[in-house]
């Protein structure tokens, strides 16, 4: 029916709209002023500083987690800090998305083997990109933030072409 | 700098301790052993002397393996002096605090007592300061990190 | 002294009437009655951190409130803490400056220095004059780096945001110096039992040298625009006194000791690596409040900027490390060797057993013990103040923890 | 035309105007910071960043809108209108030239105050409504600088009511044809820009939402549109007090020495640049300055700005009675 190119989940008002949300989503991440251990200084304080600003690609801090996008997790994640890393990404409303910055993010780095320490923030909350380096250079945390940009838009691409196999 | 092992051995002996001994081979300086019911004792009486012992620059602790030797690091500001006071602990035993002759000590004695196992006694806010309670005394060497293969599993 | 005792039995939770307060906050505001008038006002309990904007980190303070003013305070560490000491005893000498970097991780050369020197003690080993002068050149430059970040920070937790970021300004340029000479911007592994990692390249000097010519003028510039304004003098001027007593009750050291008049510096009274040979003045302020802390921080940053230029301009010729083994197994002994690092003195009380690991490394942590005089002096004030408090004394929770 | 066509349009073009200027100046607000802290700000989204702020308010729309488990329902939902609201009305008696303006009311500068008033009755049920300490604290805190810096920025509004001698705003403006007020009432000039400044809710005096101390204030737990409710109404404040400025003390639309018929439509353009470089200077002061503890902003608006506009009106009025005496009408 000609009309269903007009209504309905499929129609090319949808897909358009879902586009251009997805678009603005990619182009605003503000992301939460967290900072846990040595990456933030590189991660969040260099980063919005003068040199990297962050700012460029919208990319802007908030102090709440009520109204951010992204956690960047930057540093060693505890047994005592776990809890609160998995209490701030439950405050976050969707869409969201997660950064493990850094080794200990990632794997627990150069302190894994300590019995206290969380091997990964991955076991606590999903981890969308993760940035190796101890500590990662500001650059890469902007390279991350352009990765997952492209994350997001193929995530939504993905999304709309299973939609559209599955209707026809 | 190093103070005059023997001022300071006369100096105990005046404050009525007894049992002190004093050794400066291969230590990180003048370290006066003592027993364990004195050392609230021998701190008080390190600082009211006239050394004047009244800066608390560190309590730690080392496990030696028989026992956990408390380490009072104390310095004298009027005498530019440092002294480390040890004293031995049995495992899981008593340490009592010295908050009151030097609040100083706050934190580090409750730092020092989870990490080996030890209770603290006379202390206003005896919890954990660094772990979540409940976990085990980390500093103790009888407590193992994890091996290689744990952490490659991981 | 009983001062200090009362300074503490001031704090809430310590006097023996009044409970102390609950480690899971309830959800429920506190009732409790005032006790001056009939009415019942509620004392509210509020949990700042470990997600808060001005808590340097993961610090976590429980602060009671009667309106706006602070009751009591409790802070609450350990989210960051790592086992510094304990993997320490599972590292071979020369891997444990990695672990040392990421304590204090805004000085990382003033940390590897602390356990290089104790490692030197207990093994003996001597260091050649250059060594020295680039590790007291390496450590100036991040001393200036360090206290870069207590400023702008002290600026954000004042409200003033510009300061933060002309300070990050500043620090990169710091930054690329340390990358150009150690290789790494944060990490720098620099400082090895023996001697140095690397010698200074030409670029890096001229790199020193640019900075150094311009960081005067700068530094004058961030001094008018932060500690020049009036409304950070009202915020600053005889809040969060820190007394004489108090400071050395609680073990206060570095800049946070001198601001309240005691002159003690670790690189004047226990010289250590080539300070003897340098000329320097340390600045000391009386009246102990944040303003006074905030003082000798910036002339601290001038002194520092002072002695890299004696270093750069006197840079004896030689090695720039000794032989050192590539294991080092020292032999059985203790020592205790300290470092003035920015927060103050950064002790390393290292127990060798003859192994080729550190039988135990204390790591004494200046930052604690600000923290607790912090807390102390806190209650009383408001609010707005205890963020200044806690900022001003430069908590780096990487060490507190480690 | 249809009278309630009119009104409608007129509306519309109120609400247009708050959401365009929002858009515009959240941009504005980004770049000047951005300048001031020797980075660019916004780049990479369309010429220089210009589309920036509407992916932001796009993602504002599209985010997840979580409502906190302890939350009091109604006044959570209502508290973000309440500031709205009135945010947007007050627009209506701000003239823009002589002629344009959405509601030439003749107590105009009385509505305006009188609207903006109810802005820390929105705050506070946010702040009570959220059940979170740093949002209660927030709301209190706004409450009580508001109310306590009400009362000087009216008085400080008064002398230039009384040399106008009329409380409609374009009769104000079109008051500053010969000299604007700001020179000859130079302090109650400042005294304004301070409780504006308060009433504003601008760096160094923004206690409600002071980061470093209260995460974000009364706003901490809201999200998506909500929170972007309470982030437009802040900058439609910002720019409402800046209007309310430059119609007092910057002769409004006017320019000097030209006279008004020769700039026509071109005078609302005039109108906006004199706000928008106020609005510049205010974005200037939040870039640099500290910000002042609550209980040292209580007490210098009670202990100093009260008695001096109080003194300032006063020798004004003195002024206003005895001029056409000593000088003969020049009135």
């Amino acid at each position: 029916m000609a009309i269903d190119r007009f209504t309905g989940e499929n129609s090319i008002l949808f897909i358009r709209s879902e586009q251009l949300f997805d678009w603005a989503r990619r182009r605003s991440l503000w992301y939460m002023a967290f900072g846990i251990a040595c990456c933030a200084i590189e991660g969040l304080m260099h980063a919005s500083g003068p040199r990297f600003d962050f700012d460029r690609h919208g990319v802007f801090f908030r102090a709440s987690p009520r109204q951010s996008d992204v956690m960047i997790v930057a540093g060693t994640v505890n047994h005592k800090m776990a809890e609160t890393v998995k209490r701030l990404y439950d405050q976050m409303p969707e869409p969201k998305w997660v950064i493990a910055m850094g080794a200990c993010a990632s794997t627990g780095g150069p302190f894994r083997e300590y019995p206290n320490v969380v091997m990964g923030v991955d076991k606590v909350v999903p981890v969308d990109v993760y940035i190796p380096g101890c500590p990662p250079r500001p650059e890469s945390v902007q390279y991350a933030f352009l990765r997952l940009m492209d994350k997001i838009a193929e995530n939504t691409e993905e999304r709309l072409a299973a939609r559209r196999d599955s209707d026809s | 700098m190093l103070p005059d092992a023997t001022a300071i051995a006369s100096l105990l002996e005046r404050a009525g301790i007894v049992g002190a001994e004093l050794s400066s081979e291969g230590g990180p300086g003048l370290v006066v052993r003592v027993e364990r019911a004195q050392a609230g004792a021998v701190v008080q009486g390190l600082k009211d002397s006239d050394h004047a012992f009244v800066f608390l620059v560190d309590l730690f602790g080392i496990d030696t393996g028989e026992h956990v030797d408390i380490v009072y690091h104390l310095r004298s500001i009027a005498r530019d002096e440092e002294l480390f006071v040890k004293v031995a602990h049995e495992y899981g035993s008593d340490l009592a605090s010295v908050w009151e002759t030097h609040p100083a000590a706050l934190m580090p004695e409750r730092e020092t007592a989870e990490m080996f196992g030890l209770t603290l006694s006379g202390h206003p806010n005896p919890k954990h300061l660094l772990l979540t309670s409940g976990s085990a005394p980390m500093l103790l060497k009888s407590v193992e990190i994890r091996t290689a293969e744990e952490v490659r599993n991981r | 002294m009983s001062d200090a005792r009362d300074t503490v039995a001031h704090a809430g939770w310590l006097t023996a009437d009044k409970p102390s307060l609950p480690d899971e906050i309830p959800l429920t505001l506190k009732r409790v009655p005032s006790g001056v008038d009939e009415v019942m006002t509620e004392h509210l309990v509020v949990n700042m951190g470990p997600q808060h904007p001005s808590t340097h980190g993961v610090l976590r303070i429980l602060v009671e409130l009667d309106g706006e003013e602070v009751i009591a305070c409790e802070s609450v560490v350990g989210y960051l803490h790592r086992g510094i000491e304990k993997l320490a005893e599972h590292r071979r000498y020369s891997a444990v400056g990695t672990l040392m970097d990421r304590g204090d991780y805004v000085s990382g050369i003033h940390n590897e220095m602390a356990f290089a020197l104790a490692a030197e003690k207990v093994a003996d080993i001597g260091v050649p004059r250059r060594a020295n002068w680039l590790r007291v050149l390496m450590g100036e430059l991040n001393r200036i780096a360090s206290h870069l970040v207590w400023y702008g920070t002290m600026g954000l937790d004042t409200g003033a945001m510009g300061q933060f970021l002309y300070a990050v300004r500043d620090r990169e340029d710091l930054l690329d110096i340390l990358e150009d000479v150690t290789g790494q911007r944060m990490m720098f592994n620099y400082v090895r039992p023996g001697g140095v990692l690397n010698d200074l390249t030409p670029r890096a000097e001229k790199k020193i040298r640019a900075f150094l010519s311009t960081f005067d003028a700068y530094l004058d510039e961030h001094h008018a625009l932060l500690g020049g304004n009036e409304i950070f003098q009202a915020r600053t001027r005889g809040i969060g006194v820190i007394d004489k007593e108090t400071a050395i009750a609680f073990g206060l050291t570095g800049a946070n000791l001198r601001a309240s008049g005691v002159s003690f510096d670790v690189r004047r009274d226990r010289p250590y690596a080539a300070y003897d040979e340098m000329d320097f003045d340390i600045p000391v302020a009386e009246s102990g409040d944040i303003y006074a802390r905030y003082l000798v921080r910036i002339e601290e940053m001038r002194q520092a900027a002072r002695i890299c230029r004696q270093c750069i301009d006197g840079l004896p010729e030689g090695e720039h490390t000794a032989k050192v083994a590539k294991v080092l197994r020292p032999p059985a002994g203790e020592a205790y060797a300290a470092v003035e690092s920015p927060r103050g003195e950064l002790g390393v009380h290292l127990v060798s057993d003859g192994t080729d690991r550190p039988y135990r490394m204390r790591y004494r942590p200046p930052a604690l013990f600000g923290l607790q005089a912090a807390e102390a002096i806190t209650p009383g004030t408001f609010l707005a103040d205890a963020v200044a408090i806690f900022g001003s004394v430069d908590v780096v929770l990487g060490e507190i923890d480690r | 035309m249809n009278v309630y066509l009119v009104a409608l349009l007129r509306i519309l073009a109120a609400l247009g105007l708050m959401l365009l200027n929002g858009v515009v100046l959240i941009y504005m607000l980004r770049k000047v910071l951005g300048y001031l802290h020797v980075r660019l700000g916004p780049m990479e989204l369309g010429p220089h960043g210009v589309f920036q702020t509407l992916a932001d308010v796009l993602k504002l729309l599209t985010k997840e809108d979580p409502t906190p488990t302890h939350v009091d329902r109604a006044l959570y939902f209502l508290a973000p209108g309440i500031v709205f609201v009135p945010s947007l009305m007050a627009y209506a008696a701000i003239p823009f030239t002589g002629t344009w303006v959405i509601a030439d009311l003749e107590l105009g500068l009385l509505y305006t105050f009188a609207i903006m008033s109810l802005l820390p009755l929105g705050l506070v049920a946010a702040g009570w409504a959220s059940a979170n300490k740093w949002s209660l604290i927030g709301g209190m805190r706004s409450v009580a600088q508001q109310v306590s810096y009400e009362v000087p920025l009216l008085m400080a509004a008064l002398p230039p009511v009384m040399i106008a001698g009329s409380l409609n705003l374009t009769d104000i403006a079109r008051a500053q044809s010969a000299v604007w007020f700001w020179l000859p009432c130079l302090p109650a000039f400042l005294l304004f820009i301070v409780a504006g400044l308060v009433e504003a809710n601008q760096t160094p005096f923004d206690m409600s939402e002071a980061e470093s101390e209260l995460v974000a204030g009364f706003a901490t737990e809201y999200a998506s549109m909500k929170f972007g409710l309470l982030f437009l109404s802040e900058f439609s404040n910002t720019f409402i007090f800046s209007s309310l400025l430059v119609t007092l003390f910057l002769g409004g639309w006017q320019v000097p020495f030209v006279p008004v018929d020769a700039l026509g439509g071109w005078a609302a353009v005039v109108f906006l640049i004199k706000v928008y470089l106020v609005i510049f200077v205010l974005m200037w002061i939040r870039g640099t300055l500290p910000r002042v503890r609550i209980d040292q902003l209580l007490a210098m608006g009670w202990k100093v700005l009260l008695p001096a506009s109080i003194v300032w009106v006063m020798l004004t009025g003195a002024a206003v009675k005895l001029w056409p005496m000593v000088f003969g009408g020049v009135q």
